[in-house]
């Protein structure tokens, strides 16, 4: 069982690494700035996977907990705190005496007191949770278009609330963000020289994060969210409380989303509301879609090669249009996904007779 | 002291009374059979039990707590298995994945246990399969393990539903038509089957349409018809019921 | 508040809420025939505006927008064939993400003819600034028309689905698609031609709303999302609550604006669905049946 | 097993085409210039035009022999108006291409996302966004072409004050210009003794405003509303203001500077009084006005090359190419000689006013490069 996962993982790796190698010795290391933040929404697709390949359940509003995540974070780190700070608030000077702000200054020379980025995640994440768990109460009790409605709803609502908040931004979105450093000498943020060292530490997260997922797969747990998926009510007489399994399910891909949001934030120093966009959420359900709904290797890979290719422009003026083209024609003709095409082929006339 | 004790039980669907006051209860060790032409109410009476419907009032008491409010896993939780008229396996699971679902009672690891890989859940995971071959072995479809269960012939399915219910150790067991469907070696083979369980310690309640094979194996029998209890006794006094033989034989005069 | 202000806010309400239950209804019409919710129907509203535009600028107006109606539904026909007739039993899931897709293409290919600007038809009466006063509030002609002919487009479609043959053989559809395949209706002929009708409500709606709301190559996707959500809040399938649902919803958005910032207008709509989501699955009219939760 | 090793193939595969594709190195004879523009998505009418301007200009020079025997290289970059794609174009074009310059991006929030991007690649960056913090405080490589928004209040403001008008509404739309001009208005109200009763913010799709213009009616203390706003809805407003009867003094903020919004608005807009860079009014300018002749050529070309009329949106992209030219053509291809010169540059005639740039002040423009304007049968005229 292991085994059978740790073997793409290596390969995986090798590849992580060798592609850096390449770019190090064609000198086209500057394509690691789109591979880092292609790694960081893969971490969102492989999330959403998850919940809509293995759970069964459709969320078009992930885009909202990668807006939580990351802007959560990013508000935090830029208040500038140093006023409160010399007119005493107790709450900022115990806060600082944990070591939880930093001082710093800006590119002007003034100081700016802001809270830790460790601290600042770490409340993002909770909020996510939270949020994830009330959302998904309620929402995972509806099937169907509903449950997509209900999801692209929650989406919405997370939009309007980052495009009229004044602490968000609004329309601006937040700038500015500073680096998270995660041990000291080890910073993510878009600086020019840190690249080498940011693309590990996204792909690290992302393998990271699909380690987890394949262990969880193949656990009991795995096992018991197939089987909803399957059959809910014959797995719920079997024993499998099905509504906790999708709730957890729902708040783990959450959780994943919201990493992603925290760490891009920092890596691109800032973040608008576009990232909780339903154009966003529609993206990344489409990924998971092109990539095969319960294949997380799919869904890596086409997030990759899409995502890679859009944010380098490759689409120009293009890029949504190619994108609803691809969708449809995936669809259309291997509702699988593009990488189970010709192993469905293959056994095209066994489904057939199955069904 | 009655391991399923069912006091006054109703549910209805609109106007039709699909379970109308049944009270009856079953005894450990025992088989007890439920059987009653169609439309009489026997499936409903299986949902309510495992939870699958909400009664609408009455009372169900197992080991002598009430499990009439608890949703379906709970209940599983509880001890009481069950099989399905028209077989729901888990559809492009292995056959041996099935039977895995079916001890998910038994064990324990959860999301964090899962993710983390942890050597516990390992350890879990692999008495599960030895668990679950064991059982698939018992039912003599060990060959098919690793085949995915739509792939498997009808009675074959059949031994895989309940090998999956077998799994969670149930102190009862629920199994609703299992001889539907199958001809007459194949309806022997799963008598067979079924007193051998019942001598493993497992109570066992059955609708069934099939006389012969209710005759044979059961120690008690319940006719419903159109969802009231009509009779509770022994099959032989069964078979001598005038009112029963009326329902299934027709009234000659009408 | 004085009666003023209220029969304004009245009027703003039913403007919004009217339009809203012209989307909700091509999304029902669909559904009910096909159980497919057509993620891409606001883009027939926008069409219908766009091709009567470019039109009105060679013909007439009355023409130009039976015109565009027609060509919606042309457009609407071969979308249906091209890309849905031959799905053999297609999932839940596949018909969102196909329609999601062909909302995002018709929007783009919409972008590349027309190019980012806004267009309108010109006020069928009057112009911007004309008005009347009714029951205290200054309203325009336009929505008098845009009130009016969607009226009457409601009350023609329960006739047609109520009295004539066709309308009732897609009621059969609905009910029972085999059942009504078995007693001779050709099933896929009525999908195809419940992709016209849809679309060319969606089309007449777009050309009389245009001078009051404008027309650009995106302003489908807003109206599909607030149109869903009125199908939702009435209770999927279900065209008459629609028109009630559209209108309550419609004038709750317009009253909102007295209580909570504009900017937070359409959170709180969205909010109102998921609260009826929660509460009442099957929207405010609907019954208790969970045949309509139609599983992926 | 399988399926990994297909996506593997296929990754494999792919990623390897990609990373052959080295761009071709910059040839000494071009100047490579990016620009990130939003020719799609939600801030479209501004790089639609801009993008439009930016293009027919490089052809232009290009077509004249280019910059001292070098032509300029162009790649426009659309961002659709999302920040995460300008902040991966622009790291793109300072490391992969190589560019001399970056013109845009097209909206305030992209552009204050870049800003720190293109100080660190000391890469010279004309923004063709509006708000005011992307030159204040001043970034060293980053200037911006668009007129300062609180030119336009003040002057709008002082139109204020000589009719005595002292309560207002602002309604303003939810982009970042509509935010940035809000902001700007609610702070220099005072100075000018104004107070604003009322501020609501719409959405940039709204469809219908009648219940807002509504309820601000119901306000007897409004004496005149203001709207700043840069998208389409602005026009919804107009029109909804005119037909509830209302006719208090309306007046639009620079971003109505589009023919179409006017178009859109029909009889509403008659009266909208509004502050905007002359290129609107190009045509009934005295012939003294220095600006006359160049916004006359850009009118000219605009209109004549594709079928849409000139905006004040595209004269900002028409202002950052022409800038950046100039300062090459007196100084040649040098990137930090460049700079110099776009910050030491006095006397600069664009669209939008004229540019006299320095070390504190990389916007360059003064508050008369705005004018009063109002609408008058369709047709924008001086106020």
């Amino acid at each position: 069982m292991t085994r059978r996962n740790y073997i793409p993982i290596m390969l995986f790796i090798t590849a992580v690494i060798g592609i850096q190698l390449i770019t190090k010795f064609t000198g086209t290391n500057y394509y690691l700035t789109q591979l880092t933040m292609t790694a960081y929404y893969s971490l969102v697709i492989i999330g959403l996977c998850l919940v809509m390949g293995y759970a069964g359940q459709i969320s078009l509003g992930h885009a909202g907990f990668f807006a939580i995540g990351g802007y959560t974070s990013a508000a935090l780190t830029t208040c500038n705190l140093t006023s409160l700070f010399k007119n005493g608030n107790s709450l900022v000077k115990f806060l600082s005496s944990q070591g939880m702000l930093i001082k710093s200054q800006d590119l002007y020379g003034d100081p700016v007191l802001y809270v830790n980025p460790w601290l600042a995640a770490i409340l993002a994440i909770m909020l996510t949770v939270a949020i994830a768990f009330l959302i998904g109460i309620p929402v995972l009790k509806l099937k169907g278009h509903y449950l997509a409605m209900a999801t692209l709803g929650f989406g919405i609502i997370i939009f309007r609330i980052v495009l009229a908040t004044e602490i968000f931004g609004e329309a601006d979105g937040i700038s500015e963000v500073p680096g998270f450093t995660l041990i000291p000498g080890v910073s993510v943020n878009g600086n020019f020289d840190n690249r080498i060292i940011n693309y590990y530490i996204a792909c690290g997260i992302v393998v990271i994060g699909i380690i987890l997922l394949l262990n969880l797969i193949n656990s009991r747990v795995g096992r018991a969210l197939r089987a909803i998926h399957g059959a809910e009510d014959a797995a719920n007489a079997m024993g499998i409380n099905t509504s906790r399994y999708k709730l957890y399910t729902f708040v783990i891909s959450a959780v994943f989303a919201a990493v992603a949001g925290i760490f891009l934030t920092h890596y691109n120093g800032g973040i608008g509301p576009s990232e909780a966009g339903i154009m966003k959420s529609i993206r990344y359900v489409a990924i998971v879609a092109i990539g095969g709904m319960a294949n997380m290797w799919g869904a890596l890979t086409m997030g990759v090669i899409l995502n890679f290719m859009s944010l380098r422009g490759m689409f120009g003026s293009y890029d949504d249009a190619v994108f609803g083209a691809i969708l449809i024609i995936i669809m259309l003709f291997a509702p699988e996904g593009l990488l189970r095409l010709a192993i469905w082929q293959k056994f095209f006339k066994k489904n057939d007779s199955a069904q | 002291m009655a391991l399923l004790e069912i006091n006054n039980l109703n549910r209805s669907f609109g106007g039709l009374k699909a379970v109308n006051n049944v009270s009856f209860s079953v005894q450990p060790d025992t088989i007890k059979a439920v059987i009653g032409p169609n439309g009489a109410g026997k499936t409903t009476l299986f949902n309510l039990i495992s939870g699958n419907l909400p009664a609408d009032n009455g009372n169900i008491l197992f080991n002598s707590t009430s499990i009439t409010d608890l949703k379906p896993y709970q209940i599983a939780g509880l001890g009481i298995s069950r099989t399905f008229q028209n077989i729901k396996l888990f559809p492009g699971m292995t056959a041996l994945e099935n039977v895995m679902i079916g001890r998910h009672v038994k064990s324990k690891a959860g999301f964090w246990a899962g993710m983390l890989n942890l050597p516990a859940s390992r350890r879990e995971e692999k008495s599960i399969t030895e668990n679950s071959l064991e059982l698939l072995e018992l039912l003599e479809i060990a060959p098919f393990a690793h085949i995915d269960v739509s792939n498997l012939a009808f009675g074959q399915q059949r031994a895989v539903e309940f090998a999956r219910a077998l799994a969670s150790e149930p102190k009862l067991l629920l199994l609703d038509e299992p001889a539907a469907g199958l001809n007459i070696y194949e309806t022997a083979e799963i008598a067979r089957l079924i007193t051998k369980i019942q001598k493993k310690g497992i109570t066992i309640l059955l609708v069934e349409h099939d006389m012969s094979l209710v005759m044979d194996i059961s120690d008690e029998i319940v006719v419903l018809c159109f969802g009231e209890k009509i009779a509770d006794d022994l099959p032989a006094e069964i078979q001598q019921n005038p009112e029963v033989i009326q329902i299934y034989l027709g009234d000659d005069n009408a | 508040m004085t009666a003023e202000l209220f029969s304004q806010y009245l009027f703003a309400g039913i403007t919004y809420g009217i339009i809203y239950a012209i989307v909700a209804i091509g999304f029902n019409i669909i559904y009910n025939t096909t159980g497919i919710i057509n993620f891409a129907q606001g883009e027939f509203v926008m069409l219908g505006g766009m091709i009567a535009i470019s039109l009105n600028t060679i013909i007439p107006l009355v023409p130009a927008i039976a015109l565009a109606v027609v060509i919606t539904m042309i457009i609407g026909a071969l979308i249906e064939i091209i890309f849905i007739r031959w799905l053999d039993n297609p999932s839940v899931l596949r018909m969102i993400i196909i329609t999601i897709g062909l909302s995002i293409l018709i929007r783009e290919v919409a972008l590349h003819i027309w190019g980012e600007g806004v267009r309108s038809l010109p006020y069928f009466n009057g112009n911007e600034i004309s008005s009347i006063k009714i029951l205290e509030a200054q309203i325009s002609p336009q929505v008098l028309w845009v009130i009016g002919i969607c009226g009457i487009m409601v009350t023609l479609l329960s006739i047609f689905f109520r009295f004539t043959s066709l309308g009732l053989d897609m009621r059969a559809c609905s009910a029972n698609r085999l059942a009504a395949t078995l007693c001779g209706i050709n099933a896929r002929n009525m999908v195809t031609f419940s992709f016209m009708l849809s679309a060319g409500i969606g089309a007449l709606a777009g050309c009389v709303m245009s001078p009051i709301t404008y027309t650009q190559y995106d302003c489908g996707t807003g109206l599909a999302i607030k149109g869903f959500t009125v199908a939702v809040l009435g209770g999927l399938g279900n065209s008459m609550a629609a028109v009630a649902a559209g209108l309550l919803l419609g004038i709750i958005e317009a009253f909102s604006i007295g209580v909570v910032p504009l900017a937070f207008q359409d959170a709180i709509s969205i909010s109102i669905l998921l609260i009826i989501l929660f509460v009442r699955p099957n929207g405010l009219f609907g019954c208790n049946e969970t045949a309509n939760l139609k599983e992926f | 097993m399988k399926r990994f090793f297909t996506s593997t193939m296929l990754a494999i595969g792919a990623l390897c085409m990609m990373l052959s594709s080295v761009p071709a190195q910059a040839s000494s004879d071009t100047i490579k210039v990016g620009a990130i523009l939003a020719v799609t998505g939600g801030a479209s009418f501004l790089g639609g035009p801009e993008s439009r301007t930016i293009q027919m200009q490089v052809d232009k020079i290009n077509a004249a022999g280019g910059i001292h025997g070098k032509k300029i290289d162009l790649i426009i970059k659309d961002s659709g108006a999302n920040p995460e794609k300008a902040i991966s174009f622009t790291k793109q074009l300072i490391e992969e291409e190589h560019v001399f310059a970056i013109l845009g991006p097209s909206t305030s929030g992209e552009t204050m996302k870049i800003k720190n991007i293109c100080e660190q690649g000391k890469t010279i960056l004309i923004s063709c966004g509006a708000a005011e913090v992307i030159v204040n405080p001043v970034a060293k490589y980053v200037f911006k072409t668009p007129q300062k928004d609180s030119f336009a209040v003040k002057k709008i403001y002082n139109d204020m004050n000589e009719k005595d008008i002292r309560k207002i509404a602002v309604l303003a739309g939810n982009t970042g210009f509509g935010k940035a001009g809000k902001k700007q208005l609610l702070t220099i109200a005072p100075e000018f003794g104004i107070e604003v009763v009322a501020a609501e913010v719409y959405d940039k799709k709204a469809t219908d405003l009648s219940a807002v213009v509504a309820k601000l009616m119901a306000n007897k203390d409004i004496q005149a509303v203001v709207n700043w706003s840069i998208v389409p809805a602005q026009a919804i407003v107009a029109k909804n203001i005119r037909q509830a009867g209302w006719d208090v003094p309306l007046y639009q903020s620079h971003g109505f500077g589009n023919i179409k919004y006017v178009e859109a608005a029909g009889a509403a807009a008659e009266g909208i009084i509004f502050p905007a860079g002359r290129l609107l009014v190009a045509d009934v300018l005295p012939d003294s006005n220095v600006q006359k002749k160049i916004l006359l050529q850009y009118k000219h070309d605009y209109e004549n090359k594709f079928d849409d009329t000139a905006s004040t949106f595209g004269g900002h992209g028409y202002d950052a190419i022409m800038i950046l030219a100039k300062a090459v053509e007196e100084v040649g291809a040098d990137k930090e000689k460049v700079r110099d010169a776009i910050e030491n540059m006095k006397n600069f005639i664009g669209t939008g006013g004229v540019f006299n740039f320095s070390a504190t002040d990389h916007n360059g423009l003064d508050i008369d490069s705005f004018a009063m304007m109002t609408v008058k049968d369709g047709k924008f005229v001086l106020y």
